[in-house]
């Protein structure tokens, strides 16, 4: 068992999580921020041949400093191959080899539906948000879906506004009977609270496990749909020395992950 | 047969009003020397396209010269949302543009597909979503669902897209047009050529011999290309690989003013109409953040190895 | 990780009797010493397809290893008609190849569907002619005629291709597999990145720091590769731009042995089963034809620009 | 009007007669031989805009000897553009940009129909040949077809064996039906003894001109079909000095057109 951390945030907590998920020579399509974090951390400790893609048209980058964008101009030097959308979503990601995707959103809900288009009415916005860009096509065509999110009841719902990204959609079979590629589809959600697994069964997320200083009860409180808690329902690993010995020496010395608390993630 | 002009003329001969335009970049090779010029001349009622549109078509929707936009994406990323296209569509101001939606891999193909002749185009994605829910001024032709000949699946077709123009910025070109390009791609190639004409813009022109040194570096030919336009530092405060880095600052100096109606009046005043190009918006650049920031901008040195094509 | 072996390993390893292979090459970069060696371990029941086939798929279909073959076009070129292929289809020697015929649209139009992941593409030609009349072993999916859905005008569609096994030859890639090619393309990109798996020829391997230093000349991703095989004259009688030019009297000598059943058989003899590899291949040329005639194909020096894609 | 050789083969006679019907800014998909001197005769004299392409990937080209293949090594250094299939095939050819492009074939029928396939059965060949390659494309999708051809009775036949390239089908508004693009088609037919010209209202080839040293008789009586003579027939303009020069002086000093005349063209 590895030793873990003596102190960490939770933006890192959750990285480590998204970490976790990754396999050694997993292609993971990333965007910046936590995907980035997660996909390194996993290089760097038990996926040495996982590989990181960007829609913008770049496979395995080698930046060096934090890319700010997918667009980044970090990005460009060292990479191993650099097209543009058409090779990475389509020629990587439709064509069926990409392992990872990570998404997020302004509204997530039980069966991993997510909003990232318009709060309130399309026609009538309350809050008109980016649109899809890569979330739907990734969301739809990657072989596991990665999702972050800020654990409270604006952000997870009973069902989005707006399917901006199709997780399960409305249940078991939807996303067959819509010709989505079999095996594809949401895997987690990762909260600042939590983890929360996919039952592929119901589509449903239900409670993994709870991060240490959060409950059960608090989780379960925090989440507006009637979470199912799994039999084993544990706390969440913390980060491992050499998980996060990753983080702050190699791909975060600034910690600019803290960033996050201020957006909530604590 | 030299196609070189200036950026005014350019924009005066090739963009109308009512034009469908494709805007290539993707903060990577952004010509918004050529959108500040489209802002300036006023044109109107363009019909935009370009997937992960950023501060660029913010800009232009903001300045009122955007009918309608052929979307996947709108944000100013590490920035916030769009602030211009909030206002539009939440509050039409300066009016409600109409927005016709699709994604990071639907439009590309859409693009890819107009680009070879095509009428349509497969794609796997969009379905199960509500983005088949909502259709705007392209009615029931913005997609259409069949069953496979082949096979019997579900399939969902979506349009080629044809614009009028193309406007992209490249690394360089030959005064006849032929464009190189390297870097990150977004969907500048297949949306360059999916249009009926082309303006390249590019940091440097240089002779055709240097065009043939390396042809598969080639992305739009010259026969594609109505106006060859020099106009270096054209991609800030986005980047050209090799040329200059992105402005991380002025990113901030573009939220801030954009967030109110008023301030973004003003940047457009300060940036925009109040400079008659490129040239006098560098001046200015200078005048106002001062010689160190933008020589901090150039590109480091750092060249690959050259090839050969002999035999 | 490196994937780098000899082609012996590469092809012993990777190619399965009754598999269907995408070999890349158009006079530009034929994996020449990849078909070969697929002859010397007398594979069996192989589907066989590329664009603009020539001496090299002539060769494997009269050495025996070809089953079936998706065409647009056999032929020597300058040097005529493909007679072992003429051999096959006019008197079954040694057997009758079942032809499923394209053209040069179509075929790399199904490739880049199969490359992308559509499952099928529409394409303007062959309508009207009797290249929709002649089915073999596609059958019904040969191709589909629709009325489009968006404006009810009749349409071909033709099927992705997915081949279980690309072989591709390049100017240099990394022991990973990430594969740089210039020049001449013909449809070696598609190919390659339909297949579910590529075995990469090339001139020389590079560091990962190469390839690094001009990422957009990469054609195929290491993910995809699952062998490298360093191996330089690799295409001869063809040729690798910057590297060697092609030989043409070595095409009159395939021309006129092929022109005979006992004469294609002393070729294979001597030039493909008399030597073990590439580099026992070049001792032999070297010997027969002289090291002029060797030294005369080696490309000239003429090195175009390196580029930058610093910030 | 031009001043023409005192001398010349019946290979340049051909040529020239291909490069009059290129005009200025034209975009030529081309192959070996014929269409190639044919192109560049029209560049040196009076299309010098006029641009060249290769299937195999290559846009206009600066060959330093003559192309034997639309792969040949010399015609990538120096090249504005090269691609692949997927670029001349689908970008340029399909999208629509192509003006000329140039077809031969072992049989060549009177709606300009081309047969590169097979002679007899198709299943039990008496000649197997090489198939369309680029051909059926070119002659479906390119503004104007210019076919070569030698003028005997087994070239030149009432009915092509196989149509591997479609002319006008079987006759005016075929090409429609089928959906090929609007304005496309065989031009006419150019071989060693007349231009024959493509009427698009019954979409067959009419005698426009006989070359010189032939006659309106000789060309009926060589043609298998009851070929149309144009009320204003005449002889066939001879190679201008202009063309003459471009050819030998800087496209073919060897004159190596004239293995042609081996190949029966006289």
């Amino acid at each position: 068992m590895s030793e873990h951390a003596a102190e960490y945030c939770k933006p890192e907590l959750m990285a480590c999580c998204g970490a976790r998920e990754i396999k050694d020579h997993n292609l993971v399509l990333v965007g910046t921020g936590f995907p980035t974090m997660s996909a390194n951390i996993a290089r760097y400790t038990h996926a040495p041949h996982a590989r990181l893609m960007q829609e913008s048209g770049v496979y395995d980058a080698q930046p060096k400093r934090p890319a700010l964008s997918v667009g980044d101009p970090c990005l460009n030097p060292g990479a191993a191959m650099i097209g543009g959308l058409v090779e990475i979503m389509g020629m990587f990601l439709q064509a069926g080899w990409v392992d990872i995707g990570f998404l997020s959103g302004s509204q997530v809900d039980k069966f991993g539906n997510i909003n990232t288009t318009v709060i309130g009415d399309y026609a009538q916005p309350k809050s008109r948000l980016p649109g899809s860009g890569g979330a739907n096509p990734i969301g739809s065509l990657a072989k596991k879906i990665l999702i972050i999110a800020l654990h409270d009841t604006r952000r997870l719902i009973e069902r989005v506004d707006f399917i901006t990204t199709p997780g399960y959609i409305d249940g078991p079979g939807a996303r067959e009977r819509w010709g989505l590629p079999a095996d594809t589809g949401p895997e987690v959600i990762i909260t600042n609270k939590a983890v929360m697994r996919f039952d592929k069964s119901t589509g449903e997320a239900y409670l993994e496990s709870y991060h240490p200083d959060t409950s059960v009860e608090e989780v379960v409180r925090l989440t507006p749909w009637k979470l199912n808690v799994a039999d084993d329902v544990h706390e969440t690993e913390p980060p491992r020395v050499e998980e996060i010995r990753a983080l702050r020496e190699i791909l975060d010395p600034n910690r600019m992950i803290r960033l996050y608390e201020g957006r909530g993630y604590v | 047969m030299s196609k070189v002009m200036s950026m005014k003329q350019a924009i005066a001969k090739h963009v109308n009003d009512g034009d469908f335009l494709f805007i290539g970049g993707y903060i990577c090779r952004t010509p918004f020397a050529a959108i500040h010029e489209i802002i300036r001349q006023q044109k109107k009622d363009l019909t935009v396209t370009r997937s992960n549109a950023a501060d660029d078509f913010d800009m232009m929707i903001g300045a009122g010269v955007v009918k309608r936009f052929i979307a996947t994406f709108l944000s100013l990323g590490f920035y916030g949302l769009g602030r211009c296209y909030r206002r539009s569509l939440e509050q039409g101001i300066p009016h409600k543009i109409e927005v016709e939606e699709y994604t990071n891999l639907s439009l590309p193909m859409m693009l890819m597909a107009g680009s070879m002749g095509m009428p349509f185009i497969p794609v796997k994605d969009m379905a199960g979503s509500d983005l088949l829910n909502v259709k705007s001024f392209m009615g029931d032709n913005k997609y259409k669902i069949i069953d496979s000949p082949f096979d019997g699946a579900k399939t969902v077709l979506v349009p080629a897209l044809n614009p009028d123009l193309a406007i992209v910025h490249v690394q360089q070109a030959d005064e006849d047009g032929n464009a190189q390009m390297w870097g990150i791609g977004g969907d500048c190639q297949v949306g360059a050529n999916a249009a009926k004409k082309v303006i390249v813009t590019c940091e440097r022109i240089v002779d055709r011999e240097v065009i043939g040194k390396d042809p598969s570096r080639t992305i739009v030919p010259d026969f594609k290309v109505v106006a060859v336009v020099e106009e270096p530092f054209c991609a800030h405060p986005g980047y050209t690989p090799g040329f200059y880095d992105f402005d991380f600052n002025f990113g901030n100096l573009y939220k801030n003013a954009s967030s109110t109606v008023e301030g973004f009046q003003a940047f457009l005043d300060e940036w925009v109409y109040g400079v008659t190009g490129r040239a006098k918006y560098i001046e200015h650049y200078i005048q106002k953040m001062g010689y160190g920031a933008y020589r901090n901008l150039q590109a480091k040195f750092d060249y690959g190895y050259p090839v050969s094509y002999a035999y």
